[in-house]
């Protein structure tokens, strides 16, 4: 054991080796850390490009426009019997008492193009505001009363400048004629933006004034709790077994590259197979929340598998064995040691898989949620639509002021995904620890 | 199940959901569930039988086809109402920053066909690079159109009203017709697939955003787009008919087609609501030229052609089988 | 009398299972001091008269919400005079039916209501009733059945966690075995369409053909309808939109796994995450309309000022956007697993004297690879499957180029237009669809195969 | 002092290869593998890891009330025999255990036997100190709670603070049992494991080398613990220090390469040994 | 024997809670912690984890060509001073190290230094030994690579079976080098850490119980390098076998609930040592 370098030369000093090559790997890590730094910066700035440019499209969806009218809610129109039955009430003709109070206000405006021109400034949806109102409150009746009105979504995309007053009339959507009304109204203080309630409150409509977000967000509620409720225990009981239980052999083998493959499934043929084995097979009814679920479940099962099984690699070996050291059945060393320190993991697994599942349009579109549904959905086997379908739909509209709402619409989607996130992100972080 | 289901074209689906929702919000009954599958989706599930699981009614951007209505009789769905609800205008249109474009259907034509006729009347691959290449009075700006891919019905409808339209006034295409009908039809219908014609997928919103950021690019889509977009995107003139309600209304602009829904007539008495709804939109309120389907872009029917296929519409007038 | 609460009373009857059993059992052991003479823990004994409770009653309660309706209507259906369904198809039938049932819950009928109609629903109202009270006493009678008889049994030499532990290994098998079930539905439901294509369309054109136009081949008057079921530039489609999303989701997302878990403040690490795994949740149609009308034209204005030939739509704008949409599978997954790499591996390659992006690069990401592999398959599935971006910001022609700066298509897209567009019955164009996704799904398989294999051969485990 | 030392290791040198060219194959133990009261009986056992063979034929019994010592040089398959024992090979991927192995006369690699009660009888020291990343108090919790071995919080307490105290780990954590076990320094991680085995009260112990990171002070309270447990249990503990087997050991098995060399009373292998490894070996240990 | 044990542990017991009562400020360490020729020079290190002190303002220089040994009872912080001279504690969330600690005069400690010179300086085998999930080979290999010692792959070659050869593990693994280093027996993994560290040849080599899971033999392999070492490098070593402190090592440090109390000459510690304290734990070996 004489000399243990090179034969002649005189043992160079390790460290000068290392000093020499210092600076070249000092040089290396910075860029490493340099790198990885520019990583998460790009992609916090995708994130925040991204909801930069959702917010500033969709921020004024939040709010309306408004007229105020006096309108006299004639008793002769509303009610010629005078029984304020509601019936009577219900039924009785709300447009012509807008009519009548937007021809008290521009008593000019005879001629018939320009009364239905005038007419047009207020939503079709402010007559059933009116009736409302007067079922409410019988009371109301023969009197007259300063109502603010939800005004046309061209009106309000007016008084928002996504149509510019400057262009020529003929290159704008609302002609010359109604701007002096709007402008009139303006100067009376009769016209201003409040505070959009319809939007968080209503079903879809085809009148952007009148569209809402509920319907479609009580859809994905609705979904997403029952494929949150499928997925996660199939999800993380099938890695469980196919990781920790399951022999392993050439079938687990093939059950894994399956599992992987599952995931390279283009989604839309997961709609292919929810119409074929849940809606023809098992008679699921279509377009709603139950379906859309299991379906969604097939599509983020892989997702939370491979997530989970990839948790449970990493665990230790020598944590399991010191469980089953002092006697712990294999359940219980699973249950009670790996399955803590793997689902940080499982739960990422789940956020991401939930998240696919949040935003996916196209294997609903096999399955009848690609659909006009007006009426807010109220459980689980009640026609529906989801979220990102209504900002597929919204966003193929050609209205206006559908633009808006559709960033909107991405807005409370992005919302509804960080809320959802969040008490998973939570629990994620009690989990997570270093061994 | 208690409402009325609609499923079908994604053309008809904005005027369709407009009926469905007044009717849902004046009638008694709830408010029809409209689904956008596109016409070939429609039909295949409203052909597929009768039954509570099949829709009632589609829609559809184009006439039915025989081999549709073939299925439709096998699958004991018998008697079919159809309902011809209007036109559908399709704009050639640009940003207004740009050019304007007249042209004929001939130009149009020859700035998307695959194979055109040269001098001699031969066909060869379509040479034009630039629009002043096909006539001088158009603008000297690379042609580069963005139009719906081939699974879309806006792209059948094209081919067949503006490029058939257009090869036909060269002669030498049109003898083909008699020559050589196969050919004919190839040669019309054939788009060029240099990167001149960019299929960019069936939303029109996106086509239209696109138009507004590059100024040289010519968009194909739905009227309705362009009646919403005035301010910033300007239609193509055809033949020097530019597309308005109007001009689509009377037929003067040629690029435009009909369309429709069908009802389901083993439905009507069983499903409750249908007669209804049919009634509701076949009513001047709402499909007539100043009813509130006009002002989400239909095009309305003529006076008396509305007049008569709403009275057969209400009696629920079995149709034909169509001829191809 | 809904089911919901039933179920809900099944859950409570569980719980009381739970304790029951679980006092049952520390009784025959003779007490709480004698709990250690039990085979299993008190707790298994509760969790086996729970199991009990429940699962014969929800099995039951499954069954018979699946039949009840069934069973019912042909009940009525029976009853009603012949000459109502006379000349009926089955289709109309339900119809009818339909009908029946609407009248009986009291919504808006088609018709004014026949005396047999309201005969037949008064019977159908009836028997729901019935059938109603039925179900409850059964699924609640089979629930206390079955607690008492896991009540019975309770006895300390009973192996009740070895009980409970293989029902719970039954589950975990069931569960296991939805994944292969799922693909044996995707299997068989593409199948039959794919051979059918393949009788009309030979598969030598389709696997080698270059040339992709399934639209004019439609037509039983198109020229030249051999090679128009080319799938070569829909592969390569793929595969270049694929590669490039990968060549940025894997270095941005493995990059920003590294530094969170290895070089960042604990504190930017726990908001930096969840803020990135919102990149996965953002609707697909918001990526599209971000890749085509914001990267693609940039894309275009630099490539037209280097003088390059770039379309509007581009492989490229789609690609790069689905990259960063798939980030976080790759940056989250992985950030897992590298957190997960025990710190004495750190450890020992620190005392060494090898820097922190030495020590990271050669210890812990081999020792966190299976994970990683994970993530990145994830990902490069979920690039795969995309359409929406593809279809907004790539196009829809389908080039065979090797340039990213041209529009491509890629197999999904294509399933989705055949599929979602003016499709027609039976015609090779929408069976195209069916033959893509097999040929998709078989192309995978064999990715997989190779990912796995690599993984067994450079898997490093830390004990 | 390094003279001796390098005789020492030359000579094995060339033993060792000397073992190596003489093939692998399983030879006879010198000594009685038996003994009057056995509770572990165990008979021509192999074990392979994958294709390579670590344990040959071993037969070796495990009496009542006594404490068997392994010794051998690193590396000969004294962890992977004494994990055999209750099945801890189990979890290690292409570990093969052929042969019989019996606890009370049940043979323990039966099929229809339940490792998990078998495990809980037969308790083991891990050679590397493996805590759950849980605080003390859990860690110790652990066996009694899934055995319900106790019936209150007291008692539980008491079972731990007893553990504990056994280990001769009680004063140093008794401040601290709500803290992680793996923050504790190497030898308090073993005591913690050693009290973490004994708080389930199993009947045979398995100690992987238990002292190997304690201080002389520390190793004679375990020491202690063995001899007192050794009252009602049987235990088998694998140590490298001679001294330490000499004072706690009734019987010592000598293994070397994957064989068990001999077996005998441990004074009369320390003194007498019969063959010639095991002479080499015991008289190593003063070199 | 037992009875011996008894009275020592009591007698320990009784010690530690006087000490403990005693309250935790630092004390002064008996003996002279200077050396002629130091490399290492510690002054006053005090080192916390979180709020509790595990070092007290220990002093300690370690010299050229010199063996230290530290020794204590097991928790009484060995380790983390260990861990202190090449900057390992920095790994540890929460532990916070005050005091100067200088190599050649250089502080490392401070702010401008960097680890990792430092650490290819003063190399480190840890107390569990720690085998990255790599081959055996590529776990030697992996020093002398990132710090490109050698230029071509023969050169490595013998490097590595140097080191493995003088780890007293080149015969064992010679055939299985390609296998994976966690498949190795308790001890085999220990020499292996040796091994690795030595690899890159540091000039003071700081090794915790590196003999702990080993057999005599490999044992004096290990302590014959130790003195091999010792010709050219400074060696701190931990243990807890006052034989081999006694065997190694020229200078004995003796630490006591994080304070250093009795440094001196190996022999003078063991023969006559100054503090009670040490005397006790000196004494206690014979317990
Ligand atoms: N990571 C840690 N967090 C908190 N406390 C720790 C940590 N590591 C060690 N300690 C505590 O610091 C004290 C000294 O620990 P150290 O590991 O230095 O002891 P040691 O002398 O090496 O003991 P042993 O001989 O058992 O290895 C002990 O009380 C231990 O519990
Ligand atoms: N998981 C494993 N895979 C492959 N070989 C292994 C494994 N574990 C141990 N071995 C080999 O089996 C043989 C016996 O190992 P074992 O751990 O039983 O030795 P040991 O007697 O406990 O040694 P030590 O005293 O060093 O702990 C050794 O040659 C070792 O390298
Ligand atoms: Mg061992
Ligand atoms: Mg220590
Ligand atoms: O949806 P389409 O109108 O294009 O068939």
């Amino acid at each position: 054991m004489s000399k243990s370098h090179a034969a002649g030369a005189p043992p160079k000093r390790t460290i000068d080796i290392v000093n020499a090559s210092l600076k070249r790997r000092y040089a290396r890590e910075r860029r490493f850390r340099l790198v990885g730094l520019a990583a998460v910066i790009l992609g916090l700035t995708f994130v925040g490009l991204l909801f930069a440019d959702i917010i500033a499209k969709g921020h004024t969806a939040f709010v309306q426009t408004y007229i105020q009218l006096p309108v006299t809610f004639d008793a002769e129109t509303l009610d010629p019997m005078g029984t304020r039955d509601p019936e009577t009430l219900a039924r009785a003709n709300y447009q012509a008492v807008i009519r009548d109070a937007l021809r008290n206000e521009f008593p000019e405006v005879t001629e018939r193009r320009a009364t239905r021109a005038l007419a047009s400034i207020i939503s079709v949806g402010a007559p059933s505001h009116l009736r409302d109102m007067v079922l409410k409150n019988p009371d109301l009746v023969g009197t007259t009363r300063e109502v603010w009105l939800l005004a046309d979504d061209d009106i309000d995309m007016l008084m928002k400048g996504h149509i510019d007053r400057n262009l020529p009339e003929s290159e704008r959507r609302v002609k010359d004629q109604t701007v002096g009304w709007v402008e009139q109204l303006e100067s009376q203080g009769r016209i201003e933006k409040r505070f959009n309630t319809i939007f968080f409150t209503n079903g879809t409509s085809r009148e952007p004034e009148l569209a809402g977000i509920a319907g479609a967000l009580m859809g994905s509620f609705y979904t997403l709790v029952l494929t949150l409720l499928i997925s996660f225990p199939i999800g993380v009981g099938a890695a469980l077994y196919l990781e920790e239980f399951a022999p392993k052999n050439r079938w687990t083998d093939l059950i894994e590259v399956n599992i992987n493959n599952l995931a390279a499934v283009p989604s839309i043929v997961f709609g292919l197979l929810g119409l074929a084995v849940f809606i023809a097979l098992f008679g699921v009814p279509r377009s709603t929340p139950l379906v859309a679920a299991l379906v969604l479940s097939l599509m983020t099962l892989p997702t939370i598998i491979i997530a989970s099984r990839a948790a449970l690699k990493s665990v230790p070996p020598s944590i399991r064995e010191a469980a089953l050291g002092v006697g712990a059945s294999p359940l219980q060393t699973q249950m009670h040691h790996v399955l803590p320190l793997a689902m940080p993991g499982m739960l990422t697994g789940t956020i991401i898989g939930m998240a696919q599942a949040l935003g996916e349009t196209a294997p609903l579109l096999m399955i009848g949620m690609i659909a006009f549904i007006v009426d807010i959905p109220s459980g689980f086997t009640s026609p529906s639509t989801v979220l990102p379908v209504q900002i597929f739909l919204w966003a193929d509209s050609p209205e206006r002021a559908f633009v808006e709402r559709t960033s909107a619409a991405i807005m409370v989607l992005l919302a509804f995904l960080i809320l959802m996130n969040l008490g998973a992100v939570l629990l994620r972080r009690r989990f997570e620890r270093r061994w | 199940r208690d409402s009325i289901w609609i499923a079908g074209s994604s053309t008809v689906f904005p005027f369709s959901t407009a009926v469905a929702e007044t009717f849902g919000r004046e009638s008694s009954f709830p408010t029809p569930k409209v689904e956008s599958l596109g016409t070939g989706g429609g039909f295949k599930l409203f052909c597929s039988g009768v039954g509570v699981d099949k829709s009632d009614i589609s829609n559809a951007s184009r006439a039915i086809k025989k081999s549709e209505f073939e299925q439709c009789q096998a699958n004991g769905v018998t008697e079919i109402t159809e309902v011809k609800i209007g036109y559908d205008g399709i704009a050639i249109a640009n940003a207004k920053s740009g050019p304007a474009l007249d042209m004929s259907l001939g130009e149009l034509w020859l700035a998307l066909a695959k194979d055109v006729p040269n001098e001699d009347g031969k066909l060869v691959a379509n040479p034009y690079k630039k629009w002043n290449e096909i006539n001088k009075d158009l603008p000297d700006v690379a042609i580069e159109v963005l139009g719906p891919p081939p699974t879309s019905g806006t792209r059948d409808a094209f081919v067949e009203l503006a490029m058939e339209g257009g090869c036909d006034s060269f002669d030498s295409v049109k003898a083909l017709k008699d020559s050589d009908k196969d050919m004919h039809k190839a040669v019309c219908h054939g788009i060029r697939e240099d990167g001149a014609f960019i299929e960019a997928g069936e939303n029109d919103n996106l086509i239209v955003q696109k138009l507004i950021a590059n100024p040289n690019a010519v968009g194909i889509f739905g009227f309705s787009f362009l009646d919403q977009n005035t301010d910033t995107l300007q239609g193509a003139k055809i033949a020097g008919v530019d597309p308005t309600f109007e001009t689509i209304g009377d037929g003067s602009y040629p690029v435009s087609r009909s369309i429709y829904f069908y009802v389901k007539n083993a439905h009507v008495g069983t499903i409750p609501g249908i007669q209804e709804y049919v009634a509701e939109f076949t009513n001047d309120k709402a499909w007539g030229p100043e009813g509130y389907l006009a002002d989400k872009g239909l095009i309305a029917l003529p006076d008396e052609m509305r007049a008569s296929v709403a009275e057969q519409a209400q009696a629920l007038k079995p149709m034909a089988a169509p001829a191809k | 009398m809904h089911s919901s609460t039933l179920l809900i009373i099944v859950l409570g009857l569980m719980s009381l299972a739970y304790y029951l059993g679980r006092k049952r059992a520390i009784v025959s052991a003779g007490g709480a001091g004698r709990i250690s003479t039990l085979h299993s823990l008190p707790t298994y004994y509760g969790l086996y008269a729970a199991l009990w409770a429940g699962i014969p009653a929800i099995l039951l309660m499954g069954l018979w919400t699946a039949f009840q309706d069934e069973i019912l209507v042909a009940l009525v259906k029976a009853e009603l005079p012949g000459s109502m369904l006379e000349g009926l198809s089955p289709g109309a039938v339900g119809l009818l039916v339909n009908d029946i049932k609407n009248l009986a819950s009291g919504a808006i009928v088609s018709r004014v209501a026949t005396p047999e109609m309201q005969a037949a629903a008064d019977r159908f109202a009836l028997f729901s009733q019935i059938a109603v009270w039925a179900m409850w006493l059964g699924v609640l009678a089979l629930a206390v059945g079955g607690m008492a008889f896991a009540w019975l049994r309770t006895n300390p030499r009973m192996r009740a966690r070895n009980r409970v532990e293989s029902i719970f290994m039954v589950i975990l098998v069931v569960f296991s075995s939805i994944a292969i079930l799922t693909t044996l539905g995707i299997v068989l439901s593409v199948l039959f369409e794919s051979l059918r294509f393949f009788q009309e369309i030979s598969p030598l054109d389709f696997f080698f053909g270059t040339l992709w136009s399934p639209q004019t081949a439609l037509r039983a008057d198109q020229v030249g309808a051999s090679g128009a079921f080319g799938a070569v530039p829909l592969f390569t489609g793929t595969l270049m939109v694929s590669t490039i999303a990968m060549l940025v989701a894997v270095p941005i997302g493995l990059m920003s796994a590294i530094y969170l878990s290895e070089y960042a403040p604990r504190r930017v690490r726990s908001w930096a995450k969840p803020t990135l795994e919102v990149l996965a949740g953002v609707p697909t149609v918001v990526y599209g309309f971000f890749a085509a009308l914001t990267v693609a034209p940039f894309i275009r204005e630099l490539g037209m000022s280097m003088g390059l030939n770039v379309a509007s739509e581009s492989a490229l704008a789609a690609g790069l956007v689905m990259g960063v949409m798939i980030i976080p599978f790759v940056s989250s997954l992985s950030e897992d697993v590298i957190n997960a790499v025990p710190q004495a591996m750190r450890d020992g390659s620190y005392a060494l004297g090898a820097t922190q992006s030495e020590t990271i690069r050669r210890v812990v990401i081999p020792a966190a690879l299976p994970g990683i592999v994970g993530g990145v398959l994830l990902a490069v599935s979920r690039a795969i499957g995309e359409t929406m971006i593809v279809v907004m910001a790539a196009g829809l022609a389908a080039n065979l180029t090797a340039n990213p700066l041209d529009s491509v298509t890629t197999v999904t897209v294509q399933i989705v237009t055949l599929l979602t567009g003016d499709q027609e019955f039976d015609s090779a164009k929408t069976m195209a669809a069916f033959a893509l996704g097999l040929t998709l799904f078989v192309v995978t398989l064999a990715l997989n195969v190779i990912a796995l294999h690599i993984v067994r051969k450079y898997r490093e485990q830390y004990e | 002092m390094s003279t001796t030392v390098d005789e020492m290791s030359r000579r094995t040198g060339a033993m060792s290869s000397a073992e190596l060219a003489g093939g692998r194959e399983s030879r006879a133990t010198v000594g009685d593998v038996t003994c009057a009261n056995p509770r572990m009986v165990c008979r021509d056992v192999d074990v392979f890891y994958g294709s390579t063979q670590a344990i040959k034929g071993v037969s070796l019994d495990i009496g009542k009330n006594e404490v068997v010592s392994m010794i051998g040089p690193s590396g000969c398959g004294k962890s992977t025999f004494l994990r055999c024992l209750n099945r801890m090979n189990d979890t290690i991927d292409g570990c093969r255990v052929t042969g019989s192995i019996q606890l009370d006369g049940q043979d323990i690699y039966d099929k229809g036997l339940d490792p998990v009660p078998l495990r809980a009888q037969v308790g083991m020291v891990f050679q590397k100190p493996n805590p759950f990343p849980k605080s003390i108090y859990e860690n110790v919790a652990y066996g009694p709670r899934i055995h319900g071995l106790t019936n209150s919080k007291a008692e539980l307490d008491e079972v731990i603070e007893g553990s504990l105290q056994k280990a001769g780990l009680w004063n140093e954590v008794k401040d601290r049992l709500d803290k992680p076990g793996t923050g504790l320094s190497g030898g308090q991680q073993q005591r913690l494991c050693i009290a973490r085995t004994i708080a389930v009260s199993p009947e045979v112990i398995l100690m992987d080398e238990p002292c190997s990171a304690l201080d002389p002070i520390a190793t004679a309270i375990i020491e202690e613990l063995i001899d007192e447990l050794r009252a009602n249990y049987s235990i088998a503990i694998v140590t490298h220090s001679m001294q330490q087997a000499a004072r706690v050991s009734q019987r010592t098995a000598y293994f070397h390469l994957g064989d068990l060399i001999e077996v005998g009373e441990t004074n009369q292998i320390f003194t007498n040994p019969k063959h010639r490894l095991t002479e080499d070996y015991i008289t190593g240990r003063f070199g």
